[in-house]
């Protein structure tokens, strides 16, 4: 009872950004930094420490060198945590790792977030708006709270 | 330093205005209000009044983001013309390599903008019957080759009388 | 008798009014300057009160550190020490064990000050050293050096603040001692016309506050900034940066261990201010009417904080050195005047 | 001589990153320093590398300049734009003049919008929230411009070979939203800006620190804006016709090389920024924005320059018969920006090390380079000067 409350009203997100082209990351901190968007109001508080974190907000396509990072920084979360995948590069490794030309696409790429760790909410777009962030987080609360 | 005193205190009073009664907001309340119920919805990426339903832009699309769905109402667009679907966009698969968007026919031939763009499409009419009249610019006979094969058979031909 | 029924209430009952309102202060402090940030911000009881009790309910997990069990244990010592420093405030424990000089809460909040020290020693996050990144074979001129973590650098700086930074606080404190001649907390709230047996809500005109004398004006401003500097508050948080060191000493704990380290937080927000209330007010925190414009004064410091904190950037030594010992000076004017 | 004394100063190495929250972007700085003081620093960019150039090896032209947009989301316009005009140039392509005015507004308001969230991330590096949320409160009309003109807030995709993409034509409506827009834009960028200069606590902050002089900055190639504020007088913009022959504006150059001076230099071009989207909108020609009367087809090694928001951008690449990239190389100004902060970071306190860092406005997404993957072990790393030489030895 008082676990789902606690949960849905303070909730902290996480930005890792594992080499996508920037456009996803600013859109987050719009998000988070523009008193217009303004993610507080939704009780979604940005931290930097894996520890304090509920929510990893993903953005860009895995790339090798980030892959163990991002691995270990999931494992650093404590449960219940739940993982965001912002971006089309997020979701299935945006055009890097879908378009190439003679030598193929690019073999830097590990591809999506879900091919490193489990994803639960995706957010469409290149990159998608502030405000489909705000919604799609604010949407994964209640699962957040529902989980043991 | 007078005139920083005079700036401070119009700071203080403003922001007593501002913690007090919340002066100034610039937090956009109806974009809060469309959150809490969830009503946000994606940008619009087809033009439907624009697009003659030739399924190039299916056809291209190397992640199988788009699909053609057939119309309730088929739209007469000139008189041996008749649009029957439209396509439908899955921005979930979606990885913005703009290919539907260069090889839409209202793009690709007549210049005009594009009846779909993977972003926004954005706010324009265009007088389909009109613009099927005019004749093709394009050059390179390969090219124009390439695009109109991924046109649908209907398309094919209309187009390649118009030219 | 009476006495150690009332010292037993107080006992039981100031920390849990202690818990229930500094619950609310971050959450305050936050929707200030929010609305100075011209936004909506966190619901009050989100920063504060939810959080804490969310981080109640998560997983339990093992910190990185060399010693992970005490680690943990210290946020839970401040806690106590802050409950001991406010206890020690009050009217009940006076009569029953007088202890409460300002000398026993300026060494208890030195001894607070020291848990940094060790919490920055025993946590190794994931941020800096343990960041899984080959930087052994990069082309840096000095290979092999001693790699440190954030939280190291923190302590050093932790060391440097405790030494100087928080000196102001210190002067803070004894300025009502020198200007009544006694250094026992109760001592200075009856100076200034504070008597806890006959307390009335009505008797609060006919006190005469330190902080509207001269050398109490100065002390308070001393104290404040003090405060920040203990609270590591902006401006002085360069403990607590995010720029470099993260979040510093505290980087480590999750679950339940956060949660303590929230509330420690939030307690001596609250402790910090209600000794300032006590001191310079002549009203201490007590199981009776004083209580209610006890607390509504202690909301004072923390809104002073808030909007310092959000109109300032953090401070480097270059600017905290100089600020300190300016605000150190003052408190000795204060000092000085007082003894006049 | 210098270098051993500092060798030996040096007691601790503090490395930060790839995931913190003063770099947002992934790339790891080492410090070292003694006592707090940095004496050395070393900055590797290798993180995000995505091989862009070698994905567009082979592929279409048209399609290759909608992926060089996407090398960043920052300078998403100049990417596309500087690789289009690259092509242009070597196939002689005409560009009609409105094509080129509506170039130029997305390039000023990407320098605009570029310029203000430097701001805004530089407080919030300082740990000022509040101007730092001031930042992005005025950077959020540009924003808006920008989705007016184009259909999306970051990748605006607007040149095309010949062109513009007709998605992004300035219509008449469209004109005048624009116009008052951009008033709007200019009294909040003043105020905020007076207020900002005129604050004793963020100059105290930014002031002598990250000095960068003339030498150094030309030494290791320090570009655009951060080139300007040590005293080099050079903007590609003086050089294009695109800019030059049409648009009256003033580059602004600083002498003193400090953070400080780096953070006014932007403030300053932003204004110029609006000064030059004013004249485009007025003057925009009225004709047909694209031409498509060219032919694709062979071309020699091309390459054109052109001003980013962080400095000078080089593009260059060659096209076979059926006008397919061979060799596409892009090089972008925060990867020499970013050596002159190695330097410039030496001598201050830890936490000037990283705002220090921030001012050359550091953007690591295009700036990953050369990774040598071994598959047999596994193992990535980034080559070295010694193992070039190495390499080269054993051949
Ligand atoms: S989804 Fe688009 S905007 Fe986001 S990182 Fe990928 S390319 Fe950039
Ligand atoms: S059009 Fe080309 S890329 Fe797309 S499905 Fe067909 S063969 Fe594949
Ligand atoms: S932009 Fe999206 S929908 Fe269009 S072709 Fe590319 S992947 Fe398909
Ligand atoms: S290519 Fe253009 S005209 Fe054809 S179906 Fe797609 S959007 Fe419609
Ligand atoms: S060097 Fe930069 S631009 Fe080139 S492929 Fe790598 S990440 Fe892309
Ligand atoms: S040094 Fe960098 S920019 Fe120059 S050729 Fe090599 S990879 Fe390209
Ligand atoms: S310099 Fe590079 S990373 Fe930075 S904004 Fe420009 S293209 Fe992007």
């Amino acid at each position: 009872m008082l676990k789902e409350i606690s949960r849905k009203n303070a909730v902290h997100i996480m930005l890792v950004y594992t080499g996508g082209c920037n456009g996803c990351d600013i859109e987050v901190v719009n998000a988070v930094m523009s008193p217009f968007y303004d993610l507080e109001q939704y009780k979604v508080m940005l931290t930097w420490n894996p520890r304090e974190a509920d929510i990893l907000a993903v953005t860009g396509p895995v790339t090798r060198k980030m892959e163990p990072a991002l691995k270990e920084i999931y494992a650093a979360i404590p449960e219940p945590k739940l993982v965001a995948a912002i971006g089309t590069c997020a979701i299935i490794g945006g055009p890097y790792a879908n378009l190439g030309g003679d030598l193929g696409s690019s073999d830097q790429i590990v591809g999506g977030v879900n091919k490193v760790i489990p994803v639960d909410a995706y957010i469409p777009g290149c990159p998608p708006r502030p405000e489909d962030i705000l919604q799609a987080v604010a949407s994964v609360i209640p699962i957040l709270a529902g989980k043991r | 330093m007078k005139r920083m005193i005079v700036f401070m205190f119009k700071g203080a009073y403003n922001n007593l205005g501002r913690i007090l009664f919340a002066n100034e907001r610039k937090t956009s309340i109806p974009m809060r209000n469309k959150i809490a119920t969830g009503q946000i919805t994606y940008p619009k990426v087809v033009n439907e009044n624009a697009c003659i339903g030739c399924s190039a832009c299916a056809n291209i699309c190397p992640v199988d983001a788009i699909h053609m769905e057939d119309l309730e109402e088929p739209v007469e667009i000139t008189k041996d013309y008749v649009k029957e679907k439209h396509p439908v966009f899955d921005p979930m698969k979606c990885m913005y390599c703009f290919q539907c968007h260069d090889s839409c026919p209202i793009f690709a031939f007549y210049g005009k903008p594009a009846a779909i763009h993977p972003r926004h499409v954005g706010e324009f009419d265009v007088n389909l019957a009109e613009l099927l009249q005019q004749p093709i610019v394009m050059k390179d006979d390969k090219e124009f080759e390439a695009v109109i094969s991924l046109l649908d058979e209907k398309a094919r031909n209309l187009l390649k009388e118009g030219s | 008798m009476m006495d150690w029924i009332d010292f037993a209430i107080t006992t039981v009952c100031i920390p849990i009014v202690a818990f229930v309102v500094s619950t609310w202060l971050p959450g305050i402090m936050r929707k200030i300057q929010a609305r100075i940030q011209l936004r909506i911000g966190p619901p009050v009881l989100t920063p504060g009160f939810w959080a804490f009790f969310k981080f109640l309910y998560k997983e339990r997990i093992r910190p990185v550190s060399p010693m992970p069990r005490l680690y943990h244990s210290l946020p839970v010592i401040g806690i106590f020490l802050m409950f001991f420093i406010i206890l020690l405030t009050t009217p009940a424990w006076e009569t029953v064990l007088t202890l409460g000089t300002l000398v026993a809460i300026a060494g208890l909040m030195k001894v607070e000050e020291m848990l940094y020290l060790f919490m920055g020693n025993l946590s190794k996050s994931i941020l800096s050293v343990r960041m899984p990144y080959p930087d052994q074979v990069k082309g840096a001129v000095m290979k092999g050096k001693v790699r440190r973590f954030f939280e190291q650098v923190a302590v050093v700086r932790t060391f440097k603040l405790i030494s100087i930074g928080s000196f102001p606080l210190y002067i803070g404190l004894f300025v009502p001692a020198v200007m009544y001649g006694s250094i026992g907390i109760m001592a200075v709230a009856s100076a200034q016309g504070f008597d806890p047996a006959t307390f009335v809500l009505r008797d609060l005109f006919s006190l005469d506050p330190l902080i509207f004398t001269v050398p109490g004006a100065i002390g308070a401003i001393a104290y404040f900034a003090g405060y920040l500097v203990i609270l590591n508050e902006y401006p002085f948080s360069i403990m607590h940066t995010k720029a470099d060191v993260v979040e510093g000493p505290t980087l480590e704990y999750a679950a339940w261990a956060r949660a303590g380290y929230y509330l420690m937080r939030e307690v001596t927000i609250f402790v910090m201010s209600s000794v300032f209330v006590t001191l310079y007010f002549g009203i201490p925190p007590m199981i009776g009417w004083a209580l209610i414009p006890h607390i509504i004064l202690v909301m004072l410091l923390p809104v002073g904080a808030a909007i310092v904190s959000a109109f300032t950037p953090v401070l480097t030594f270059k600017q905290v050195y100089p600020l300190s010992l300016g605000f150190s000076a003052l408190g000795v004017i204060g000092l000085i005047v007082a003894m006049l | 001589m210098a270098d051993t004394d500092r060798k030996d100063r040096a007691e601790v190495e503090v490395p930060m990153g790839m995931v913190h929250s003063a770099l947002l972007e992934p790339f790891r700085i080492r410090l070292f320093v003694d006592d707090e003081v940095v004496v050395d620093a070393e900055i590797t960019y290798d993180t995000a590398h995505r091989g862009i150039e070698r994905i567009m090896e082979g592929m279409p032209i048209q399609k290759g300049l909608i992926l060089t947009e996407r090398i960043c989301g920052i300078c998403s316009h100049i990417h596309i734009w500087n690789g289009t005009r690259m092509v242009e140039r070597g196939l002689g392509i005409d560009v009609p003049q409105r094509a080129h005015h509506i170039r130029v507004i997305g390039n000023e308001l990407e320098r605009l919008h570029s310029h203000l969230l430097y701001l805004g991330h530089a407080f919030e590096i300082l740990g000022h929230e509040t101007f730092s949320m001031r930042c992005f409160m005025v950077r959020e009309p540009v924003q808006n411009i920008l989705f007016v003109l184009s259909g999306n807030r970051v990748h605006y995709t607007i040149p095309v070979l010949g062109g513009i993409r007709p998605r992004a034509d300035i219509s008449h409506e469209k004109r005048q939203t624009m116009f008052s827009m951009i008033d709007k834009l200019e009294t909040d960028l003043r105020e905020f800006a007076a207020r900002v200069l005129n604050d004793p606590f963020i100059v105290s902050r930014i002031k002598e620190i990250g000095y960068l002089s003339k030498e150094d900055a030309v030494k290791y190639g320090a570009l655009g804006p951060n080139m300007r504020a040590s005293g080099i007088d050079f903007d590609w913009r003086y050089k294009l016709p695109e800019y030059r022959d049409h648009f009256d504006f003033e580059v602004i150059v600083r002498d003193g090389g400090t953070v400080l001076d780096r953070v006014a230099c932007r403030v300053f071009e932003c204004l110029e920024s609006i000064k030059i989207i004013r004249q485009a909108l007025e003057t925009l020609p009225d004709e047909d924005p694209t031409n498509v009367d060219f032919e694709l087809g062979a071309m020699g090694y091309s390459t054109s320059y052109n001003e980013a928001a962080r400095g000078e951008i080089y593009d260059s690449c060659a096209l076979d018969e059926v006008g397919r990239i061979r060799s596409y190389i892009n090089r972008t100004p925060s990867m020499s920006s970013l050596s002159a902060m190695e330097v410039s970071c030496i001598g201050d306190h830890l936490t000037d090390a990283s705002i220090t860092i921030a001012s050359c406005d550091p953007c690591l997404t295009c700036t990953n380079r050369m990774t040598v993957v071994d598959e047999k072990k596994g193992t990535n790393y980034v080559m070295e000067p010694e193992d070039v030489l190495r390499l080269a030895r054993r051949v």
